[in-house]
């Protein structure tokens, strides 16, 4: 992939949170790229670290107690982390935006939807009021919400409806990149498929990339063309959606498709990974999976894996693919 | 986190250091005996220091400012019994004669003649103008007086005058009748308690009305009464006499005490009432201000409710007695400004006899206790209201009973319940004052006529029938004589027991001059000039 | 103990007390707050043995001493040591203020838990029998209690209690009102749970927060309005000493002899200062969002 | 919203009724004889029972109570017992006294409070979120009289700045403010830094970050405006609260307030003046606190909404159900 073409590059990218209980290590050393229009999974369970990426490119972790320990995220080429509080401001809203998990929560209840859709209008466009109220009507009804809501406030508006407007702010100055944490995941199935195809055709129409994080396996093969697994902070594989999902390589993405219920195959039981995600504070020595691991080896516990290109394209952390 | 320890107590210690920054001179606090008011000489001298013939000083002030302790109810002499009043009536109002250096010299009344015992005849200034432009006649002279004889706040002193055959002989003459012999009646129309008001105008509004726009013959005439905060007088133009060296007179009603004498450091007011005691030392040596101080015409008391079966008992009473060190009660509770009474009356009163103080004897008062049938301890309550003084002195006492074996409750009661238990004679024991208005004895000894005797009750008639010739004896010496053998009878019966003269005064700024101590708490403000 | 990340042991089922014992401990504020409370008990209980002197033992010759070694924090109008009336005084002051608290929170949280639950009329009833009581001002009403049943410590205590009533039950009123919708109620509700029950296990446990503030706030109020009942002569009857009246008395002294104001000042300070500090600390415990 | 402050002004009348009902019986049982307070202690009893007689005070309880509150609903408070003057004239000399300090003081209070309560939530332990948390606690915890006779000493006395006592200029006014409003400040403070902490973290502020708005925007715009509500509710129990207000700080500082006219008046059994100048305190309280619930409604669109449910505003919702999207989803309405 020439450089012109990468829109986010995110290398070797460690986030630690420094709390009174200890060093909760988020995110260890992950690395991927995302290119302009491309769309790509960030798959997990919960507490693997992927809230706290997205936020990271956003520069968004609080700080105390969360910092960014190591790497760098280059966005267009230019490194975020050292981009100053403007810089920072400017990009935010306009060359990358965010919509987050629970629209019950997101969205400030005393004021307009119309006047919060403004706002990122106003802030990155030099408009007046009444183009801004304009351009936000216009991306209201893209949304599939009827204009004349505009003067309304988000106590009148359904969950699903409410996320169509989180969307339409996210989407308002046409950004490069959405990053979307489980949009869908406080959305029932209806809702749900309607909504990631709203986001879909938008995609298409404004050429934007995404990465969408979710633990939805479905969600992923549905929209994404790239996926990067993600356990205790760490990228265990990464890939295209054929070799991931159809050339699987990694034994906790085995586990995940293992535990999925599917049409093709009869299976009385669903195969469950057992125990449960390691405590980040106190991560488990060589390769943080060994514990749960069905096919560990002795190695295993002691050396940590290293990312090896099975295939082009397809990126392992497994002593097995070494 | 200790951090936020650290400054709490930081910024406490830095409050408490402004507190006390102040030169808190802690001279050993004055020992008992040794009055510390060096200005006040010999207590018995009620004039403090010598006339300075004031220079004609052509200092004049635009407004006169005085700070009050309380607000007065009226201004209306007549109707009120409380020093607040009196003071903001002094300016509008004046009395028939006045006393200069111990002498009755004429005011409104230029001269009088006893035609009898029982008859006064008075010629009155022809020149004299009412605030509302009336002339003052003698019609006016008879109304007030009837009007101070009628009310029961001044029956007291006016009660003598015979209402039905006190008539105006002519414009400028009065004949005044008397029901009874009554010595004291020229010492009454000598002070403030008597005070001539314009007849027409109080028959023109009701008599709260008047109490409230008070129309006189004074040199300050009302303008303005702002309930809570201040009474504003103001110079009346015709007055006849000599106009005073201010235009006009605020009265602030100021209730804390500390702020008065704030008020007076920082020159917010000129003159300013019932200082705390523990300011004066202060107030002398800070050179902008004076304290005027001397033995107030007032006595402090420690009251037996004789109609009690337990009090009505003698021996209880000087077992009691017995136990108290008047000395130190007076000395603790006044803070140094009280001497120990050692008699009925205040000591600058004609008449008063020394018979005190009462020993103080722990032993005896044991003794008389088994006499009395309480030698295993005796119970004893005290009721009371919020009052500095006298709390204090109950608390002493407090102690003091409990070293010959008297346990003594206090009970604390508001004043409107304080008065109600009084009438209704449920009080045991309590601690009062009695300041005679006047300075002749019959005044000083109000509260033991039968008729009054609500908190005494001791229903002694042989005190009634001393106290009634004392009063219709004209001849000075017979009525000392009579009043001494009371006041003998009094100290053998101990139907309450003297503790304080209390030492009072007020603070003025250093250029208030022609302005001195006067017993009965209530100065001459129209005679004020100023220094510089 | 490290809680070993891997071992798959149960995790040991602590006690909520021991669960908030936990997190308190950690709060050093919290601790600070709770060690001169316990100082404060103890010398309430131990006072006779504290106090070098009696509290109203009186003595001439030594009215109105500046603090000294033999009297440590000085001596008032009748010279009676301070100290000693300040350590006698915590008995009183703690006394008044903590149970008057206790009668105005209990009444306060049941009638604010019944208006908050249940809504409606009875909410309505409630809250406006609350304005009336809040309406009359907490003198008249001690005025006329102490008038009616004699001054002193009870009724000082039933005036501050009945005049907290209001106060507590309308922040009572407010938390049950929001804990009301939340679905764990519901959940509880559909589990055939009676409405007593829900309220006390589950919507009291979960307003206790706004209850400990409103409370640790009461306490110095109490002792304070104790002081202007004293003030009008309607508080603790001497000799008794009470840091509140100790405090007005103290007024008139206050430009010469600052000491007599300032330590009980700082005694009253000391006390609500380590109420909030353990107030405050207790609601952090107990409110499962504050991570820290 | 004019229904909705019609139901509330008719709500106060019962509230009044009844605490005029509770102050006339507690004044009721009170020991202590008001006729004997007018008269002094000098008086015979005869004179006291004519006078008790003429007052009315010797009727039955229930007598005198409709009576009283005949001539209320006629609008008259009565006359003072001590003065003689119409109760009414009594409390409007003072009540623009009181109204003015208790205003200037909630000012006050407002002004130092919430921003030093917002700084303090958002600079969470640091420095100054210490300093505040100490301000806060000392405020509260101070006896008001100690620190108006501390701020005397000082500003008048020593460094002779502002006057001790009295209202009769701007100046005037500067130490009983203080004095008077650093237990509100205190509180407010309290109350300000604690419900910005709670807004601070809510999704939406980091929503609004996301548009890549300005903190201090972020802050003051979005965060503020949402943590209003629990500030406004301890603004309007403390502007209440200094209303009937500190008695001994307007006797400090001999300020004619309510306060101190209800104390003298209790102490000295005037009845009607004393039942007029709680009514017309309580009054003013229920006002306040009424003026604080539409303050609500104007800040928070949730509470308007429960109030008007003007058509207008049900329509669209209606329109929104069959727009397609289905509303099926979570529990908003």
């Amino acid at each position: 992939m020439e450089t012109k073409n990468k829109l986010l590059e995110v290398k070797d990218l460690s986030i630690h949170y420094f709390t009174d209980e200890g060093v909760v290590r988020a995110v260890n050393n992950i690395d991927f790229e995302l290119a302009r229009g491309e769309t790509m999974g960030l798959v997990g369970e919960t507490g693997a670290g992927k809230t706290t990426t997205a936020r990271g490119i956003m520069g968004l972790v609080p700080n105390p107690p969360g910092r960014v320990v190591s790497g760098e995220i280059l966005f267009e080429g230019k490194d975020l982390l050292n981009a100053s509080k403007l810089q920072m401001r400017l990009h935010r809203g306009k060359d990358f935006s965010m919509i987050f998990q629970d629209p019950m929560t997101s969205l400030n209840p005393i004021l307009t939807v119309g006047d919060q859709i403004a706002e990122v209008i106003r802030l990155h466009e030099k408009l007046s009021h009444k183009d801004a109220n304009r351009k936000a009507a216009e991306i209201l009804e893209m949304v599939g919400i009827p204009a004349e809501r505009m003067s309304e406030y988000p106590h009148q508006f359904s969950g699903g409806m409410k996320q169509r407007v989180v969307i339409a702010i996210a989407l308002a100055c046409s950004p490069k990149l959405i990053i979307a944490d489980e949009p869908t995941t406080a959305l029932d199935v209806t809702i749900q498929a309607q909504v990631l195809e709203l986001m879909r055709d938008l995609q298409e129409k404004l050429g934007t990339a995404m990465l969408l994080i979710t633990h939805d396996l479905g969600v992923v093969a549905d929209t994404c063309n790239k996926v990067a697994i993600m356990y205790a902070g760490q990228i265990v594989e990464m890939g295209s959606l054929e070799n991931v999902y159809d050339n699987t390589k990694h034994p906790y993405t085995k586990g995940l498709f293992g535990s999925l219920p599917s049409l093709s195959i009869k299976s009385k039981r669903l195969v469950p990974i057992d125990g449960l995600m390691p405590d980040p504070v106190d991560l488990p020595s060589g390769c943080p999976f060994h514990p749960r691991c069905p096919d560990c080896m002795e190695s295993c516990k002691s050396r940590m894996p290293v990312k090896t290109e099975v295939s082009p394209g397809h990126y392992v952390r497994c002593l097995r693919c070494e | 986190m200790k951090k936020l320890l650290v400054l709490a107590l930081a910024f406490m210690m830095l409050l408490s250091v402004i507190a006390c920054s102040n030169p808190t001179t802690s001279d050993p606090t004055p020992d008992p005996g040794q009055t510390n008011t060096e200005a006040t000489p010999a207590p018995t001298d009620a004039q403090g220091t010598e006339e300075t013939p004031a220079a004609p000083s052509a200092v004049r002030k635009e407004n006169l400012v005085v700070a009050l302790q309380a607000e007065p109810q009226t201004i209306d002499p007549y109707a009120a019994s409380h020093d607040t009043t009196f003071i903001s009536s002094e300016a509008i109002f004046e009395p028939l004669f006045k006393y200069e250096d111990g002498e009755l010299t004429p005011w409104l009344a230029t001269a009088y003649e006893m035609v009898d015992d029982l008859t006064l005849k008075l010629t009155l200034r022809d020149d004299v103008l009412f605030h509302d432009g009336n002339k003052m006649t003698a019609d006016d002279v008879v109304f007030s007086l009837c009007y101070g004889a009628t009310s029961n706040f001044t029956s007291t002193l006016f009660g003598a005058i015979d209402t039905e055959n006190t008539k105006a002989l002519d414009e400028q003459t009065v004949e005044v009748k008397l029901l009874y012999p009554y010595a004291p009646l020229l010492e009454a129309m000598a002070s403030h308690r008597c005070a001539i008001v314009s007849k027409a105008a109080y028959e023109s509004m009701d008599a709260d009305a008047f109490g409230r726009a008070p129309v006189g013959t004074g040199p300050m005439m009302f303008k303005e009464w702002v309930s809570g905060d201040r009474i504003e007088l103001t110079g009346f133009e015709q007055y006849w006499g000599e106009k005073p060296a201010f235009d006009n007179m605020i009265i602030r009603i100021i209730l804390e005490a500390s702020s008065r004498t704030v008020e007076l450091e920082t020159g917010g007011v000129d003159i300013a009432f019932q200082i705390s005691p523990v300011d004066w030392s202060r107030l002398e040596e800070n050179p902008d201000t004076q304290m005027l101080t001397g033995n107030s015409m007032g006595m402090t008391y420690l009251c037996f409710n004789n109609s009690n079966e337990l009090y009505g008992n003698e021996l209880v009473r000087k077992a009691i007695a017995y136990a108290i060190n008047v000395e130190a009660v007076a000395k603790t509770a006044y803070q140094g400004q009280a001497d120990a009474a050692d008699g009925f009356m205040a000591r600058s009163i004609p008449g008063y006899k020394k018979v005190g103080p009462w020993e103080y004897n722990p032993e005896k008062s044991k003794e008389l206790l088994k006499q009395a049938g309480y030698e295993n301890g005796l119970e004893v309550k005290f009721v009371t209201f919020q009052q500095q003084y006298y709390n204090a002195c109950i608390e002493v006492i407090q102690s003091m009973l409990k070293e010959v074996g008297i346990t003594c409750s206090i009970e604390m009661v508001d004043l409107a319940t304080f008065t109600s238990m009084n009438n209704n004679g449920e009080l045991p024991m309590t601690v009062m004052a009695n300041s005679a208005s006047i300075p002749d004895p019959a005044s000083a000894l109000i509260a033991w006529p039968l008729s009054r005797t609500i908190s005494l009750r001791h229903n002694d008639q042989h005190i009634q029938d001393l106290l009634d010739q004392g009063e219709r004896t004209y001849a000075m010496e017979d009525r000392v004589k009579i009043y001494a053998e009371l006041q003998d009878y009094l100290w053998e019966k101990l139907y309450l027991l003297p503790l304080a003269f209390p030492i009072t005064g007020y603070g003025a700024r250093s250029n208030i001059q022609n302005f001195d101590f006067v017993p009965t708490g209530i100065p001459d403000f129209a005679a004020i000039t100023f220094a510089e | 103990m490290k809680k070993k990340g891997t071992e798959q042991g149960h995790i040991k089922k602590r006690s909520q007390f021991q669960e908030t014992w936990k997190r308190l401990s950690k709060n050093r504020l919290a601790m600070v707050g709770l060690a001169i409370l316990a100082i404060l008990v103890i010398t309430a209980i131990f006072a006779d043995l504290i106090a070098p002197y009696p509290y109203d033992e009186q003595d001439y010759m030594a009215t109105l001493q500046s603090p000294s070694w033999e009297h440590l924090m000085g001596t008032d109008e009748y010279g009676r040591d301070i100290f000693s009336r300040v350590v006698y005084g915590s008995r009183t002051s703690l006394y008044v203020g903590f149970i008057s608290l206790m009668g105005g929170a209990l009444i306060g949280c049941i009638f604010g838990a019944i208006a908050g639950f249940f809504g409606g009329k009875t909410d309505n009833i409630i809250m406006r029998t609350c304005d009336v009581l809040h309406g009359i001002p907490q003198i008249v009403l001690a005025i006329a209690i102490a008038s009616t049943i004699g001054p002193g410590i009870t009724s000082a205590l039933i005036a501050v209690a009945v005049s907290s009533v209001p106060n507590f039950a309308r922040v009572v009123r407010a938390a049950t009102m929001t804990v009301r919708d939340q679905e764990y109620v519901e959940a509880s509700q559909s589990l055939g749970g009676n409405n007593t029950h829900i309220i006390v296990r589950h919507i009291f446990p979960n307003i206790l927060a706004p209850i400990i503030v409103q409370a640790t706030l009461g306490i110095g109020k109490s002792i304070l309005l104790c002081a202007s009942l004293s003030f009008l002569g309607l508080g603790v009857q001497p000799p008794m000493p009470e840091w509140g009246s100790m405090l007005s008395n103290a007024r008139t002294f206050m430009r010469d002899y600052s000491y007599m104001v300032i330590s009980p000042g700082i005694a009253i300070m000391l006390t609500v200062l380590a109420l909030n500090l353990f107030g405050d600390g207790l609601r952090d415990a107990l409110d499962p969002k504050l991570k820290k | 919203m004019l229904r909705y402050i019609a139901k509330r002004i008719f709500l106060m009348i019962p509230v009044l009724l009844g605490i005029s009902f509770v102050i006339f019986l507690l004044m009721y049982f009170t020991p202590g004889d008001p006729a004997q307070m007018i008269l002094g202690d000098l008086a015979t009893k005869e004179e006291v029972e004519a006078l008790r007689e003429e007052m009315g005070l010797n009727d039955s309880f229930f007598e005198r109570y409709f009576r009283y509150m005949g001539d209320l609903l006629k609008g008259d408070l009565g006359t003072s017992y001590t003065t003689k003057l119409p109760v009414w004239d009594e409390i409007s000399a003072r009540l623009p006294v009181t109204a003015k300090v208790a205003f200037f003081v909630i000012v006050f209070a407002v002004l130092i409070g919430v921003p030093i309560g917002i700084l303090s939530a958002v600079r969470q332990y640091t420095i100054i979120d210490s300093i505040t948390r100490v301000m806060a606690l000392l405020g509260i915890t101070m006896p008001s009289f100690w620190f108006a006779l501390l701020l005397v000493l000082l500003f008048s006395v020593k460094l002779g700045w502002l006057p001790a006592s009295g209202l009769y200029g701007p100046a005037y006014y500067v130490l009983p403010i203080i004095s008077i409003s650093a237990a509100s400040v205190a509180i407010i403070t309290r109350t300000a830094r604690s419900s910005m902490l709670e807004v601070i973290r809510q999704d939406y502020i980091d929503t609004a970050r996301a548009k890549g708005q300005k903190e201090r925007v972020v802050l003051f715009k979005h965060a503020l405006l949402n943590a209003l509500i629990p500030i406004l509710t301890v603004v309007g129990i403390q502007f209440a609260g200094s209303l009937g207000g500190a008695v001994v700080n307007e006797q400090v500082f001999a300020i004619p307030g309510i306060g101190k006219l209800m104390v003298d008046a209790i102490k000295a059994r005037n009845y009607p003046l004393v039942t007029g100048s709680v009514l017309v305190l309580s009054l003013l309280q229920s006002l306040v606190n009424l003026f604080i619930d539409l303050l609500y409604a104007f800040v928070d669109p949730r509470i308007r909404s429960q109030y008007s449910r003007s058509k207008k505003k049900t329509k669209a919702l209606n329109g929104a159900v069959t727009a397609g999207a289905g509303t099926a989803a979570g529990k908003g309405e």
